[in-house]
C-alpha cells in the first residue's frame, strides 16, 4: 500500500477511467502468473470477473508435467516429442521445446513461491505417471507430472494468488471485462492498423462500466467449456475473452480441437484425474474386460485421452456400456486401496461419493468423456503475443493460458501441460509485457466514447423484453453440441449443429433479461456469456465441418484417418462480414497457417 | 505489503453494519454447549457479586447474617439453589471440557463425544445433589 | 469530471495498546478454572451436603468454619480466583455484545470497580472476622466461644 | 426443446422427480428495505445439489435471483450459504440429504455486510485473510534452479489447512465473529497455520504475533461451528488449538 501507486480514477458521464501500463483481464493460473511478473515491473492491474481463488484453475487435479527426473530418468527432449506426438503433430515444435524447457524452471518456480507439493522420501518433488507421458520417445510411461495429492491446480492457483497478496498486487473482482478498446494509428508506412488502447469493463456490485487505459493488455481468461453440456468446466468459463478477441475482427486458432477427458463422473462430467490411472486405476467395460488393452497394447489406459476417449464411447456404442441404460464404462480404482486413494486421490474419491454415492474404495465409479479443454484459441507468437494473421504481431497485446493457442498442444493436450501452459506463457507475457511499455511506448489514446458499445450492448440486453428465455437457448446449444460436435463428429452431425446454432442466434435477439437493477445483475451477465458462447460454438463447429480429417481430439467419422497432405495446418477463423446475421458463412471466414515443425517429423500415432 | 481491491471499502473501525435476523443458525454440540456456557458462566457471576455481599454480613452482626441467610433456605430459594448448583456443574465440568479440547488433540477431535460425557456427568452429579438437598430443604 | 479517492482496502487499524492480555486471560481462565473445580465443589459440597445441608448454615456455621486458617485460605482463595475469573469473562462477553465507545467502557469500568470493591470486601471479612462478637446472643455463636 | 435422454429414457425408480419447495431470503437494495422469504417450488431428483434448485428458479421462474457460483463441485469456494440453518456450499448439498418433507431455506452466509438475495460483501474477510500474510516468506536463497527439501512428514505436518477454498463458510458460522466482525476469523487463523507450520518458512513469529492480539485467537471460544461447516473437512479448531499453542509456546 506504498502511495505512489496511488491511482486516478476520473468519472466521465458515469463512465470510470482508470489508467495502468499493464491490464491482465483474467486471475486465474495464467494471469495471476502474468501478475507476478508484471506487478513489480509496471503499474498493473488484474480485472477478473471472479474472485481470484475462484477460477477454475483450482479445479485441476493431477498435476504439472516437468522433466524433473526426481524419481526416474527423464529429459526435456522426451517431453517435448510427447506433447508433439500427443497433439498429433500439429502442435509448433518450437513453442513445445520452451513449453518442456522451462517447464523445469517453471515447477521450481512455484515450489520456491511456497507450493506444497508432495514430496519424495528424500524430500524432493515427487512425480507421478501420466497419461502420453513416456521416457524415451514412447517406450513406456515415464514419472514426469508434479503434483500436490489430486488437488494440484489448487494448490498452483493458491499459492499464485498469495504471491500476488505479497506483491501488491492491484485487483479488480467482480469487473467483467466486455470490450477490448482498439484504436486506429498511423502504422507508420503510410496505412492505419488497430491497436490497444485499453479494456472496458463491467462492475458486477454497481453496474457500472469502467475504462481501463492501457500500454498493454493481457487475455487470460481461460477456456469455454460451457459450450457443451457435459463438461468439467465451471458455469463461468463461457470464453468471453476469447469472444471479445473474435468480435474485434482478429483470428481464432484451431478452434475446432476440444478435449474430451475420458473419466467425468457419468451424467456430471465432475472430472476424476488422469492421476487416478497414473497411480494404476483401470478403464473396464460391462463385462469387467480392461478394454484399453486392445486398443493400446503399450500404455493401455494411460494412452492419451483423445484415444481413450474415442475408446470409451466406441465401447459404449457397440453395446459393451455398463449400468442400467449401458451408457457408461467403469474406471476402477478399487485394487488400488484406501490408503492410496485417500492420501493421493482423496478429493476425486470424496467427489465420487458425494455425487453418485459411490466408494471407489469398494466399487468402480461410472465415467463418460466430458469436454474438458479448449486446445485452440487467441493465437499467439511463443512471446505470448497476439497475432493479427499468421505472422503479424498486435503490439501490447498479448494472451496466455487457455484462451490462448501458441500453439503447444497442438490437436490434443496431454494432461499436466496445461498447468504447465499456464506458468510458462503466464510468465512470458507478463515478463514480455513489461519489457513493451517499458520500452519507451506511450498510451495509445482511446477513442471518442471507448464504452459506447458494451454501453449499447447492455443497454439493448437490459431492456430487452423478448419472449425467449436465456436458460433456454444456452441449453438447446449444449444438448446439440454433445450431440453433433462432440467425440465423433460427421459432416451431417455438425451440419445440424451448424443449423440450430443458427436458430438459436436468431432467437437470441429476443431474449428476456428479467433483472433489471444495476447491482449483482448476473442475469444480465448471463446474457451476455450467452452471446459469447454462440459465437464461439459457431466458430468451433465452422472450423470442425472444413477439416475434413480425423486427428487428435478431432474425429471425423466420415473421415477417419489423419491427412497430413491437406491438413497439417492450422486453422485459422476470421471475422468478416455481418458479424450480426445467424448465419455463420456470411460471417466466417476460414484459412490455414502452416505448422512450425523443427526435429520432429510426422509419423503414425501409436501407442 | 496488502494485495489492493478497490471493491467497497471496509472501514474496520465501524463494524460492518448487518441486515438484521435470518434463521437461527443451527449449531451443533459445540455451539450449544458454547450458549449453555455462556449463560451459566454469567449467572453464576451475578450470584457471585450477591453472594459475597451477603457473607459480608457476618462482619455486621450475627443477627443481620442470619436473617439474610434464612432466606435462602426457604423452599423457593431451595430450587433456585438447585438452579444454580446445576449451571455451576454445567460451567464446571464443560469448563473442563473446554479446556481438554484446548490443549489435547484426541479432545479436540472428539468435542462432541466429551460434550455428552459432560451431559452424563452432570446428570450423576444432580441425581446425587437434588434429592438431598431438597431433602434437607423440604424436612420439617 | 469528478476526482474519486483512491478505492482501497484499509488495512485494520493495529492499535497495540500497552500490554496484550488476552492471552493471559485466556490462560487465567483455564488455570483458574481448574482450581476452581475443586475449591467450588468442596465448597458445595461442605456447605449443601454434609450434616443437614443449606439448613445448617448461619452465623455459628460460617464462624466455626473460618475459626480454622485453612477453610479462611480456602475461600479467600475461591473468592479471588472466582471473581476475577467471572469479571474476565464478563468482560469478553460484554467486548463481543458492545462496539467500541462510551457504553462499552461504562460497563466494564463498572466491573472493574466492583470487581475491586467486592474483592477488598470479602477478603477483609475473611480475615478480619469475628467468630465471637461481644454482646451477641449466644445462641447464634459457634460453640467454641466463650460466651456460647 | 429437446429434453436430456437421461430424463426420458430412464425407467429406474430412484430417478424420479418431486417437488421440493424452497424458502429464500431475497433481499434487492435497490428495492427493499428489509430481506424478505419468497418461497419456490421446483422439480429436483434427488441427487440433484441445491445449486441445481437455485439454477431452475434462476433460469426458469425468477431471472433476478442472484446468487454466487463457479465450478459446481466444491472446490470454488463461491458458493457458501446457509441451507436449513447451516453453513454449506450449495453445490456439495445433494436434495437426497435433506429432509424435503419440509420447505428447504436458504439464506445468506452470516456476519458479512448483505449485498443482494445470497450475495454478501466478502472484502472484510479477505481483508483479514491478507492481514496474516498469507504467503511463503524464506529469505534463504534456495539452491539455484533446485526446490527446497522437505520432508514428507514435515509436508504432511500442515497438509490439512493447504485444503482452504477461502469460502467463508467457517469464518461467517462462528458465533463470535457475528458479533461484530472484528475477529480475524477461522479462515484467517487456517491460513496462517498452513504457513506458520511450513518447515520452509521463516517467519511463523510474525504471524503468532499478529494472532496474538485483541481480535486474534483467543477470541475463539471453541464452538467448533467452523469445523462443523468446512465443506474440505478441514479441522478448523483443532488448526486454531495448534495455533494458539504455538503462541504458548512462543514457536511453532
Ligand atoms: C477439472 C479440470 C481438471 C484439470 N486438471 C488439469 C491437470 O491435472 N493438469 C493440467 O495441466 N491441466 C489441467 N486442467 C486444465 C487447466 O486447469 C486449465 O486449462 C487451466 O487452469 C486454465 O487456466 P487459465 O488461467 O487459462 O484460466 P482459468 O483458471 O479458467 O481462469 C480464467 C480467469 O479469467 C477470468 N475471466 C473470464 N472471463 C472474464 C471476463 N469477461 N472478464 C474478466 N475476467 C474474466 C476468470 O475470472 C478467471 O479468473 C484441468 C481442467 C479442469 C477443468
Ligand atoms: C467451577 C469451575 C469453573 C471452571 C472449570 C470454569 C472454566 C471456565 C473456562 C475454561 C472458561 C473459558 C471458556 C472459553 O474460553 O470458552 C470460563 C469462562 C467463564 N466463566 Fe468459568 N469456570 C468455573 C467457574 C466459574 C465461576 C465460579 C464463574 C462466575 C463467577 C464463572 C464465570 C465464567 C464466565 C462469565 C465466563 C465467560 C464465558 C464466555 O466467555 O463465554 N466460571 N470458565
Ligand atoms: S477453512 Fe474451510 S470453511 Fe473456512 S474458508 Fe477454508 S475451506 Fe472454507
Ligand atoms: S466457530 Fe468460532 S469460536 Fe472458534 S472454534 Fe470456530 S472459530
Ligand atoms: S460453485 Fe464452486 S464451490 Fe460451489
Amino acid at each position: 500500500m506504498t502511495s505512489e501507486n496511488h491511482v486516478e480514477t476520473t468519472v466521465v458521464d458515469g463512465v470510470h477511467h482508470h489508467q495502468y501500463d499493464i491490464v491482465i483481464i483474467g486471475a486465474g493460473g495464467a494471469g495471476m502468473r502474468a501478475a507476478i511478473e508484471a506487478g513489480p515491473g509496471a503499474k498493473t492491474a488484474v480485472i477478473s470477473k471472479l474472485y481470484p481463488t475462484r477460477s477454475h484453475t483450482g479445479a485441476a487435479q493431477g498435476g504439472m508435467a516437468a522433466a524433473l527426473a526426481n524419481v526416474e530418468e527423464d529429459s526435456w527432449e522426451w517431453h517435448t516429442f510427447d506433447t508433439i506426438k500427443g497433439g498429433d503433430y500439429l502442435v509448433d515444435q518450437d513453442a513445445a521445446e520452451i513449453l518442456a524447457k522451462e517447464a523445469i524452471d517453471a515447477v521450481i518456480d512455484l515450489e520456491n513461491m511456497g507450493l506444497p507439493f508432495n514430496r519424495t522420501p528424500d524430500g524432493k518433488i515427487d512425480q507421478r505417471r501420466f497419461g502420453g507421458h513416456t521416457r524415451d520417445h514412447g517406450k513406456a510411461p515415464v514419472r514426469r507430472a508434479c503434483y500436490a495429492a489430486d488437488r494440484t491446480g489448487h494448490m498452483i492457483l493458491q499459492t499464485l494468488f498469495q504471491n500476488c497478496v505479497k506483491l501488491g498486487i492491484e485487483f479488480y473482482n467482480e469487473y467483467y471485462a466486455l470490450d477490448l478498446v482498439m484504436t486506429e494509428v498511423d502504422a507508420g508506412d503510410g496505412t492505419t492498423r488497430q491497436k490497444p488502447s485499453g479494456v472496458v469493463a463491467y462492475e458486477l456490485a454497481t453496474g457500472e462500466l469502467h475504462v481501463f487505459q492501457a500500454k498493454a493488455v493481457i487475455f487470460a481468461t481461460g477456456g469455454f467449456g460451457k459450450i457443451y453440456k457435459t463438461t468439467s468446466n465451471a458455469h463461468t468459463l463461457t470464453g468471453d475473452g476469447v469472444g471479445i478477441v473474435w468480435r474485434k475482427g482478429l483470428p481464432l486458432e484451431d478452434m475446432e480441437f476440444f478435449q474430451f477427458h475420458p473419466t467425468g463422473l457419468a451424467g456430471l462430467g465432475i472430472l476424476l484425474t488422469e492421476g487416478a490411472r497414473g497411480e494404476g486405476a483401470i478403464l473396464r467395460n460391462a463385462s469387467g474386460e480392461r478394454f484399453m488393452e486392445r486398443y493400446a497394447p503399450t500404455i493401455k489406459d494411460l494412452a492419451p485421452r483423445d484415444i481413450v476417449a474415442r475408446c470409451m464411447v466406441q465401447e459404449v456404442a457397440e453395446g459393451r456400456g455398463a449400468g442400467p441404460d449401458k451408457d457408461y464404462v467403469l474406471l476402477d480404482c478399487t485394487h488400488l486401496g484406501a490408503e492410496v486413494l485417500e492420501t493421493k486421490l482423496p478429493d476425486i474419491t470424496e467427489f465420487a461419493r458425494t455425487y453418485l454415492g459411490v466408494d471407489p474404495v469398494y466399487e468402480p465409479v461410472p465415467v463418460m468423456p466430458t469436454a474438458h479443454y479448449a486446445m485452440g484459441g487467441i493465437p499467439t507468437n511463443v512471446k505470448a503475443e497476439v497475432l493479427s494473421d499468421n505472422t503479424t504481431v498486435v503490439p501490447g497485446l498479448y494472451a496466455a493460458g487457455e484462451c490462448a493457442c501458441v500453439s503447444v498442444h497442438g490437436s490434443n493436450r496431454l494432461g499436466t501441460n496445461s498447468l504447465l501452459d499456464i506458468n510458462v506463457f503466464g510468465k512470458r507475457a507478463g515478463r514480455n509485457a513489461v519489457e513493451y511499455v517499458n520500452s519507451g511506448v506511450d498510451f495509445t489514446p482511446l477513442p471518442d466514447d471507448p464504452a459506447g458499445d458494451v454501453r449499447r450492448l447492455l443497454e439493448v440486453l437490459r431492456d430487452s423484453n423478448g419472449t425467449e428465455r436465456i436458460a433456454a437457448i444456452r441449453k438447446e446449444l449444449q444438448d446439440e453440441m454433445d450431440k453433433g460436435a462432440q467425440v465423433f463428429r460427421t459432416s451431417e452431425s455438425l451440419d445440424h449443429v451448424a443449423e440450430v446454432i443458427a436458430g438459436l442466434r436468431d432467437r437470441y435477439r429476443n431474449i428476456a433479461v428479467q433483472d433489471k437493477g444495476k447491482r449483482f445483475n448476473t442475469d444480465l451477465l448471463e446474457a451476455v456469456e450467452l452471446g459469447f458462447l454462440l459465437d464461439l460454438a459457431e466458430v468451433v463447429v465452422a472450423s470442425a465441418r472444413n477439416r475434413e480429417e480425423s486427428r487428435g481430439g478431432h474425429m471425423r467419422d466420415d473421415f477417419p484417418n489423419r491427412d497430413d497432405e491437406k491438413f497439417m495446418q492450422h486453422t485459422m477463423a476470421y471475422l468478416s462480414g455481418d458479424a450480426h446475421s445467424s448465419v455463420a458463412s456470411d460471417h466466417i471466414r476460414l484459412d490455414w497457417k502452416p505448422v512450425t515443425i523443427t526435429r520432429y517429423q510426422p509419423m503414425e500415432r501409436k501407442y | 505489503m496488502s494485495a489492493t481491491t478497490t471493491r467497497t471499502p471496509i472501514a474496520p473501525e465501524k463494524p460492518a453494519t448487518h441486515k438484521p435476523g435470518g434463521t437461527l443458525y443451527r449449531g451443533r454440540e459445540g455451539m450449544w454447549s458454547w450458549v449453555l456456557h455462556r449463560i451459566t458462566g454469567v449467572a453464576i457471576f451475578f450470584f457471585l457479586l450477591v453472594h459475597i455481599l451477603d457473607t459480608a454480613l457476618v462482619r455486621v452482626s450475627p443477627e443481620a447474617y442470619n436473617a439474610v441467610i434464612g432466606t435462602y433456605q426457604t423452599p423457593i430459594m431451595g430450587l433456585g439453589e438447585v438452579a444454580l448448583v446445576g449451571a455451576i456443574v454445567f460451567h464446571a465440568f464443560n469448563g473442563l471440557r473446554v479446556i481438554l479440547v484446548d490443549f489435547w488433540s484426541w479432545a479436540t477431535r472428539n468435542q462432541k463425544v466429551l460434550f455428552y460425557i459432560v451431559i452424563a456427568l452432570w446428570v450423576v452429579t444432580m441425581l446425587g445433589f437434588v434429592p438431598r438437598h431438597l431433602m434437607n430443604v423440604f424436612s420439617h | 469530471m469528478t476526482v474519486i479517492e483512491s478505492p482501497r482496502t484499509p488495512a485494520r487499524p493495529a492499535p497495540k495498546r500497552g500490554v496484550n492480555l488476552e492471552k493471559w486471560g485466556w490462560i487465567y481462565m483455564r488455570a483458574s478454572g481448574v482450581v476452581l473445580v475443586v475449591l467450588v465443589f468442596g465448597h458445595l459440597f461442605v456447605n449443601l451436603m454434609v450434616g443437614e445441608g443449606v439448613k445448617a448454615i448461619d452465623f455459628g456455621f460460617v464462624g466455626g468454619k473460618w475459626a480454622d486458617p485453612f477453610w479462611q485460605w480456602w475461600d479467600v482463595l475461591m473468592l479471588w480466583l472466582a471473581l476475577i475469573h467471572g469479571a474476565n469473562g464478563m468482560r469478553t462477553i460484554v467486548s463481543d455484545y458492545t462496539n467500541p465507545g462510551t457504553v462499552q467502557r461504562i460497563l466494564k469500568g463498572a466491573l472493574l470497580l466492583s470487581t475491586i470493591v467486592l474483592l477488598v470486601l470479602g477478603t477483609l471479612v475473611v480475615f478480619t472476622f469475628d467468630p465471637c462478637p461481644a454482646g451477641s446472643p449466644a445462641e447464634l455463636l459457634p460453640s467454641f466461644c466463650p460466651a456460647a | 426443446m429437446t429434453t436430456a435422454t437421461l430424463e426420458t429414457t430412464s425407467t429406474d425408480a430412484a430417478t424420479k422427480s418431486f417437488t421440493v419447495t424452497f424458502l429464500i431470503r431475497r433481499f434487492d437494495p435497490e428495492v427493499d428495505a428489509e430481506p424478505r422469504w419468497q418461497d419456490f417450488d421446483v422439480e429436483m431428483y434427488a441427487t440433484d445439489r441445491v445449486l441445481d434448485a437455485l439454477h431452475k428458479i434462476k433460469w426458469e421462474q425468477d431471472g433476478s435471483l442472484t446468487f454466487r457460483r463457479s465450478c459446481a463441485h466444491g472446490i470454488c469456494g463461491s458458493d457458501a450459504m446457509r441451507i436449513n440453518g447451516r453453513n454449506r456450499l450449495a453445490c456439495k448439498t445433494l436434495i437426497k440429504d435433506l429432509d424435503i418433507t419440509k420447505p428447504i431455506y436458504v439464506e445468506a452466509i452470516k456476519g458479512l455486510p448483505l449485498e443482494k438475495d445470497l450475495v454478501v460483501d466478502m472484502e472484510p474477510f479477505f481483508a483479514s485473510y491478507r492481514e496474516v500474510q498469507p504467503f511463503l516468506q524464506a529469505s534463504s536463497a534456495p539452491v539455484a534452479g533446485k526446490e527446497r527439501v522437505q520432508s514428507v512428514a514435515e509436508r504432511a505436518r500442515f497438509d490439512d489447512t493447504t485444503k482452504c477454498i477461502l469460502c467463508a463458510a467457517c469464518t461467517s458460522s462462528c458465533p463470535v465473529f457475528w458479533t461484530d466482525g472484528q475477529y480475524f476469523g477461522p479462515a484467517a487463523i487456517v491460513n496462517a497455520h498452513r504457513f506458520i507450520f511450513d518447515s520452509r518458512d521463516e517467519e511463523a513469529k510474525v504471524r503468532l504475533d499478529i494472532l496474538n492480539d485483541k481480535e486474534g485467537v483467543w477470541r475463539c471460544r471453541t464452538t467448533f461451528n467452523c469445523t462443523d461447516a468446512c465443506p474440505r473437512g478441514i479441522e478448523v479448531t483443532k488448526a486454531i488449538a495448534e495455533v494458539k499453542q504455538a503462541i504458548l509456546r512462543g514457536t511453532p
